[in-house]
């Protein structure tokens, strides 16, 4: 049975709240973890390093439980190519990428676990994205949760008055194409619905004004500054590394 | 344009997309393009070439560069393998004067604990194709289709010295 | 003066319906309460007023409406929006900030306020509606009720000199739509034109100084009482009842339903009314199978074969035509009952129309004819299905269930509206504990105590006829 | 009032298919284990969207907007970069195909952009293998089955797509639509 409210659906969106990075600017979180997933293209003893300082800096923002879940979801996949790696390249090879993809796995989510999705959007207003933009993205998130119970409440419906016959495997081709689409219809409608009657709400408030004033803005605080400065401080260190 | 030229032309893209994915992919299997994530490189394993127990140079990657490149389809696995010839690679620090057919060649590898030996005759008969190639980790190996030397288990990998013997 | 004036408006959807013309004027502070059976366009005359026709409609309006002088048709939408607020009918679908207080800051952004005087008014507008202990929750997560009250403090902040309301009750309960009656009455008092189009008479004409205007003579068909089942007036010929007994129903960590037992007579029509919350939707869905529980449902030992129709129809409508919406997977569709479905439901000349344009009452009732034409073999449950239903179609509705009942079978519906629920054979009223009180219409509505147990109470526009149940 | 080019109401339209896509991909799960089956759904949804918002680019916006949504609800395993440019690509690839094919409601057409939309995706993660350094023939180490895969699933999902459109035009949805700015 599914639960009804989007984040418990998957039990990842769970916004750390006691992480340092909770108070940190959207901005800076963005661009740490751009740099991050950058970082993944340099060679071993670097990333090696980096991969050091990387887990280093998580254990700090207190997002190291969340990282190592996330890598725990990965470790058939990572197994498999760190042995195949091995035996077909080298040593060196299967440990390169097993942090590249250790690092690739879990670097957004300092991000996306410790912004909520009305930061983002106000981080996208100040990336030049149009605010209608970024307030209808702020809206899908807020769909999740009606669209999930929406999609159970058809499939009830359907099965109450017989339109949707219980799953006989794939024997039945027809039948099944005509299972989902007596899904997927209402699905369309309701979504079609829920958009307009936001419509119209969104333009009862004023929306699209001129004079549109933003209640919450974003703020670069010291600590931003700080972090800002201390990661490029360390990526020009890692890059300027001559190699032995 | 009408919309079975469109549908038609949509089906090439999509089959021409496919196959490049696959072809990319056979291609890095090959082992070519994959030399570009090898950390390292070449430069690590220069191979030393003696002369009747002198060394007489060291076979590395800016030498490899001077020669030019051979390669044939491996029967048993059908993977292209290239390098340059054992031929070349002697004659950069050897003179063909002192060699002659019955001088014996042996490619050997210390740290896999196999070695072959040939004769000049041998190595120097390019339709034998015994060849220098570059392994994934970019160490060397001698590969060859000459009867003998023609199956992988026969073959040389990480080569770590080349001896010329009068 | 007149605050709004509306000049021979007409407005036609492009696909040719057409509303109007009409004219009337509203003065200042006044309190307009316009009436009209449902599908007579109401909405579509208060989406005129607020500047949503024609800004964000293709249709075409004729005649012009004039708010404070300023026409709709010359002045922008963001603009109007200052002018006239607009609160909708279903709270749950305007919800547009993560939390309550985004959802009030949303409308005062666009006004241009510093942040200071957005503060301000996001306080008072918290406090004066009683959603100070609320700011941080997630709208959806609330009651109808206070959704409602949410949607009306998000418009008032902005304080727009009108408020236009389109049947803001419709969706509450009894408790829930008085509170938000009073709030407009408040409102209405200090100063600002109100406007509510709500087929629901009841609650806004009790209101002291209210003038009503009614758009066509269906508004005042009268509710008339009549027996549901009339060949069984004490229910006792029903020789399978449905027996719910010591059923439990989880969601996560909360129990909705706790050791609920209930019979049920067939044979008659079971109105099952109770606060949001109690667990109304629940019950019926444990019924029907759709809903695990714990405990057992059961007509003569067995399990039941109900027909379910929800509350959206729009949940299950996606075929090309009424016919073949009703006629899907109905293995040999007895025709006779469908050419009979079609009459009494008022949908023979929608045969061939495709389903989605029907109005939201038509629909509701093309969601009972898909599930009647499958001949439930114990009877039939709807969920809430006055809801979108004017008092004609109520009333239509309530014979519908009276006959399939007096076949033998079972009806069961939910409901929050108390005049529908007076139509029934008998009342169930669910409390916070489950069960408060099950037995004939006039005994539970005659017993104040059980609707204070229950958390309600019986507004004094049901009359005592109703309460004692003569049939008029 | 300046024309934009997509109007509020199909922006918020286009954002709740977005959800749809993200509610799909957790709530259903097809008795399938093959590579990419969740595709059916999502590229349903990607083709209806491309027809309900008629204009280029509509299909791209409802993958970025779900790709931005899965890489905040931490769904696939190669991590969030890897979710939101997977995702985005699919409503690119069947953006760029329907310039070509048009009409999504024509079933091979639907199908096609499906394909290219699905492959689209593919090419996103194999790329991030080639990049991550992956042995060759990684990709679950079956590149031409799960391509194979791929591009079933999105051909099927384009076609429920167009059957959908269908239904969704003879229900009389596009009637519905139609008085809407």
């Amino acid at each position: 049975m599914m639960k009804q409210d989007a984040y418990g659906m998957t039990g990842a969106l769970s916004i750390s709240e006691s992480s340092p990075l909770r108070k940190v600017d959207p901005r800076t979180k963005l661009a740490l973890c751009l740099a991050a997933s950058l970082a993944v293209m340099l060679p071993l003893q670097k990333v090696a390093v980096f991969f050091v300082l990387y887990f280093m800096f998580l254990a700090w923002a207190r997002l190291l439980p969340g990282a190592l879940r996330q890598i725990w979801k990965l470790k058939w996949i990572l197994a498999v190519l760190f042995v195949v790696d091995w035996l077909v390249v080298s040593p060196e090879l299967a440990v390169v990428v097993t942090l590249r993809l250790v690092i690739v796995a879990g670097v957004f989510a300092m991000f996306f676990s410790t912004t909520t999705p009305s930061e983002l959007c106000l981080a996208l207003v100040w990336m030049r994205v149009p605010y209608r933009y970024a307030f209808s993205l702020g809206l899908s998130f807020q769909a999740v949760g009606h669209i999930n119970s929406e999609w159970r409440k058809i499939l009830e419906a359907q099965k109450a008055r017989g339109a949707f016959s219980a799953p006989s495997g794939w024997r039945y081709p027809v039948e099944q194409v005509k299972n989902l689409v007596s899904l997927t219809v209402p699905a369309v409608v309701l979504a079609a619905k829920r958009a307009w009657s936001m419509t119209e709400a969104a333009y009862a408030r004023g929306f699209e004004s001129p004079n549109r004033r933003p209640y919450k803005a974003l703020l670069m605080s010291r600590a931003d500054w700080f972090i800002v400065s201390g990661a490029a401080f360390i990526f020009i260190l890692i890059l300027s590394w001559r190699l032995p | 344009m009408d919309q079975k030229k469109r549908i038609a032309a949509a089906v090439v893209i999509i089959a021409a997309l496919a196959g490049a994915i696959l072809a990319v992919e056979s291609f890095r299997r090959g082992g070519t393009l994959y030399r570009t994530f090898i950390p390292g490189g070449f430069s690590s394993a220069c191979v030393p070439v003696f002369m009747d127990a002198a060394e007489i140079g060291r076979f590395c990657e800016a030498d490899s560069a001077k020669l030019k490149k051979f390669g044939f389809t491996d029967k048993a696995e059908r993977k292209i393998q290239q390098g340059w010839f054992l031929r070349d690679v002697i004659l950069l620090y050897a003179d063909e004067k002192n060699l002659s057919p019955e001088t014996r060649v042996t490619v050997a590898s210390e740290s896999r604990n196999k070695k072959a030996d040939l004769t000049w005759r041998d190595v120097a008969e390019r339709k034998n194709m015994i060849i220098l190639g570059m392994s994934k980790q970019g160490r060397l190996k001698l590969v060859s289709i000459m009867k003998g030397l023609d199956y992988r288990e026969q073959w040389v990998q990480e080569v770590d010295r080349i001896e010329v013997a009068r | 003066m007149a605050v709004i004036q509306v000049n021979d408006l007409t407005y036609a959807y492009p696909q040719g319906r057409s509303v109007g013309p009409c004219s009337f004027t509203v003065e200042k502070g006044e309190f307009l309460h316009v009436t009209g059976s449902s599908g007579c366009g109401k909405s579509t005359i208060a989406r005129c007023i607020s500047g949503l026709i024609p800004h964000i409609y293709h249709g075409k309006m004729t005649g012009e409406v004039l708010i404070n002088g300023r026409s709709t048709l010359s002045t922008r939408m963001w603009e109007l929006s200052e002018l006239a607020g607009f609160v909708f009918q279903n709270p749950s679908m305007q919800m547009l900030g993560n939390t309550v207080e985004e959802e009030i800051i949303i409308g005062l952004e666009n006004l241009g306020l510093d942040r200071a005087e957005i503060s301000g008014r996001l306080e008072e507008s918290l406090g004066r509606f009683g959603l100070d202990s609320l700011r941080g929750r997630d709208p959806q997560t609330l009651s109808g009720g206070e959704q409602q009250k949410l949607a009306l403090a998000a418009i008032t902040s902005r304080r727009p000199p009108v408020l236009v309301l389109d049947e803001p009750l419709s969706m509450l309960d009894v408790s829930a739509a008085t509170e938000l009656t009073r709030y407009l009455s408040l409102l209405s008092r200090s100063g600002t034109t109100v406007i509510a189009f709500e087929h629901r008479a009841d609650y806004l004409s009790s209101l002291p100084g209210v003038r009503v205007m009614a758009l066509d003579s269906a508004a005042s068909v009268k509710f008339s009482r009549r027996r549901a089942s009339a060949s069984c007036p004490d229910c006792k010929c029903g020789a399978k009842p449905l027996v719910i007994s010591n059923i439990c129903v989880n969601a996560g960590k909360t129990r909705i339903l706790e050791n609920m037992s209930l019979t049920v007579q067939s044979g008659s029509v079971t109105a099952i009314v109770g606060r949001n919350g109690t667990g109304k939707t629940t019950l019926l869905r444990a019924i029907t199978g759709l809903q695990p529980f714990e405990g057992s449902v059961t007509v003569n030992g067995k399990k039941p074969d109900f027909g379910l129709v929800c509350q959206n129809a729009d949940l299950q409508i996606f075929n090309a035509a009424v016919r073949s919406e009703i006629l899907y997977r109905v293995n040999n569709p007895d025709m006779k009952l469908y050419a009979r479905l079609l009459e009494i439901l008022g949908l023979g000349r929608y045969e061939n129309t495709p389903p989605l344009i029907l109005s939201e009452g038509e629909k509701k009732r093309l969601a009972l004819a898909t599930v009647l034409i499958r001949k439930p073999e114990h009877g039939v449950l709807l969920d809430e299905p006055s809801l979108g239903q004017d008092a004609a179609h109520k009333h239509t509705l309530m014979e519908l269930c009276a006959e399939i009942a007096s076949t033998g079978k079972t009806v069961i519906l939910t409901t929050h509206d108390l005049h529908l629920a007076s139509m029934a054979d008998r009342i169930v009223v669910l409390g916070p504990d489950g069960v408060t009180a099950s037995g004939r219409t006039e005994d539970i509505l005659a017993d104040d105590s059980i609707w204070a147990r229950a958390g309600m109470f019986v507004p004094g526009w049901i009359t005592e006829d109703e309460r004692k149940g003569i049939t008029a | 009032m300046k024309e934009k080019y997509f109007s509020t109401f199909q922006l918020f339209l286009l954002a709740f298919f977005a959800a749809l896509i993200v509610v799909a991909k957790i709530a259903l799960h097809l008795p399938l284990q093959l590579s990419g089956h969740s595709g059916i759904f999502w590229m349903a949804i990607i083709i209806v969207s491309s027809r309900v918002v008629p204009k280029p680019g509509a299909a791209s916006l409802v993958g970025l907007t779900s790709g931005i949504m899965a890489a905040f609800l931490g769904l696939g395993d190669l991590g969030a970069l890897n979710t939101l440019l997977s995702y985005s690509m699919a409503g690119v690839g069947a953006d760029l195909a329907l310039i070509l094919l048009r009409d999504p409601e024509n079933y091979f057409c639907a199908a096609l952009a499906g394909v290219f939309g699905h492959m689209a995706k593919f090419m996103v993660k194999w790329i991030f293998g080639m990049i991550a350094g992956a042995p060759a023939g990684f990709v679950a180490l079956g590149l031409a089955k799960a391509l194979a895969g791929y591009i079933l699933f999105g051909a099927l999902g384009g076609f429920l797509g167009a059957l959908t459109l269908r239904a969704l035009r003879r229900a009389g949805f596009f009637t519905y639509l139609m008085e809407k700015k």
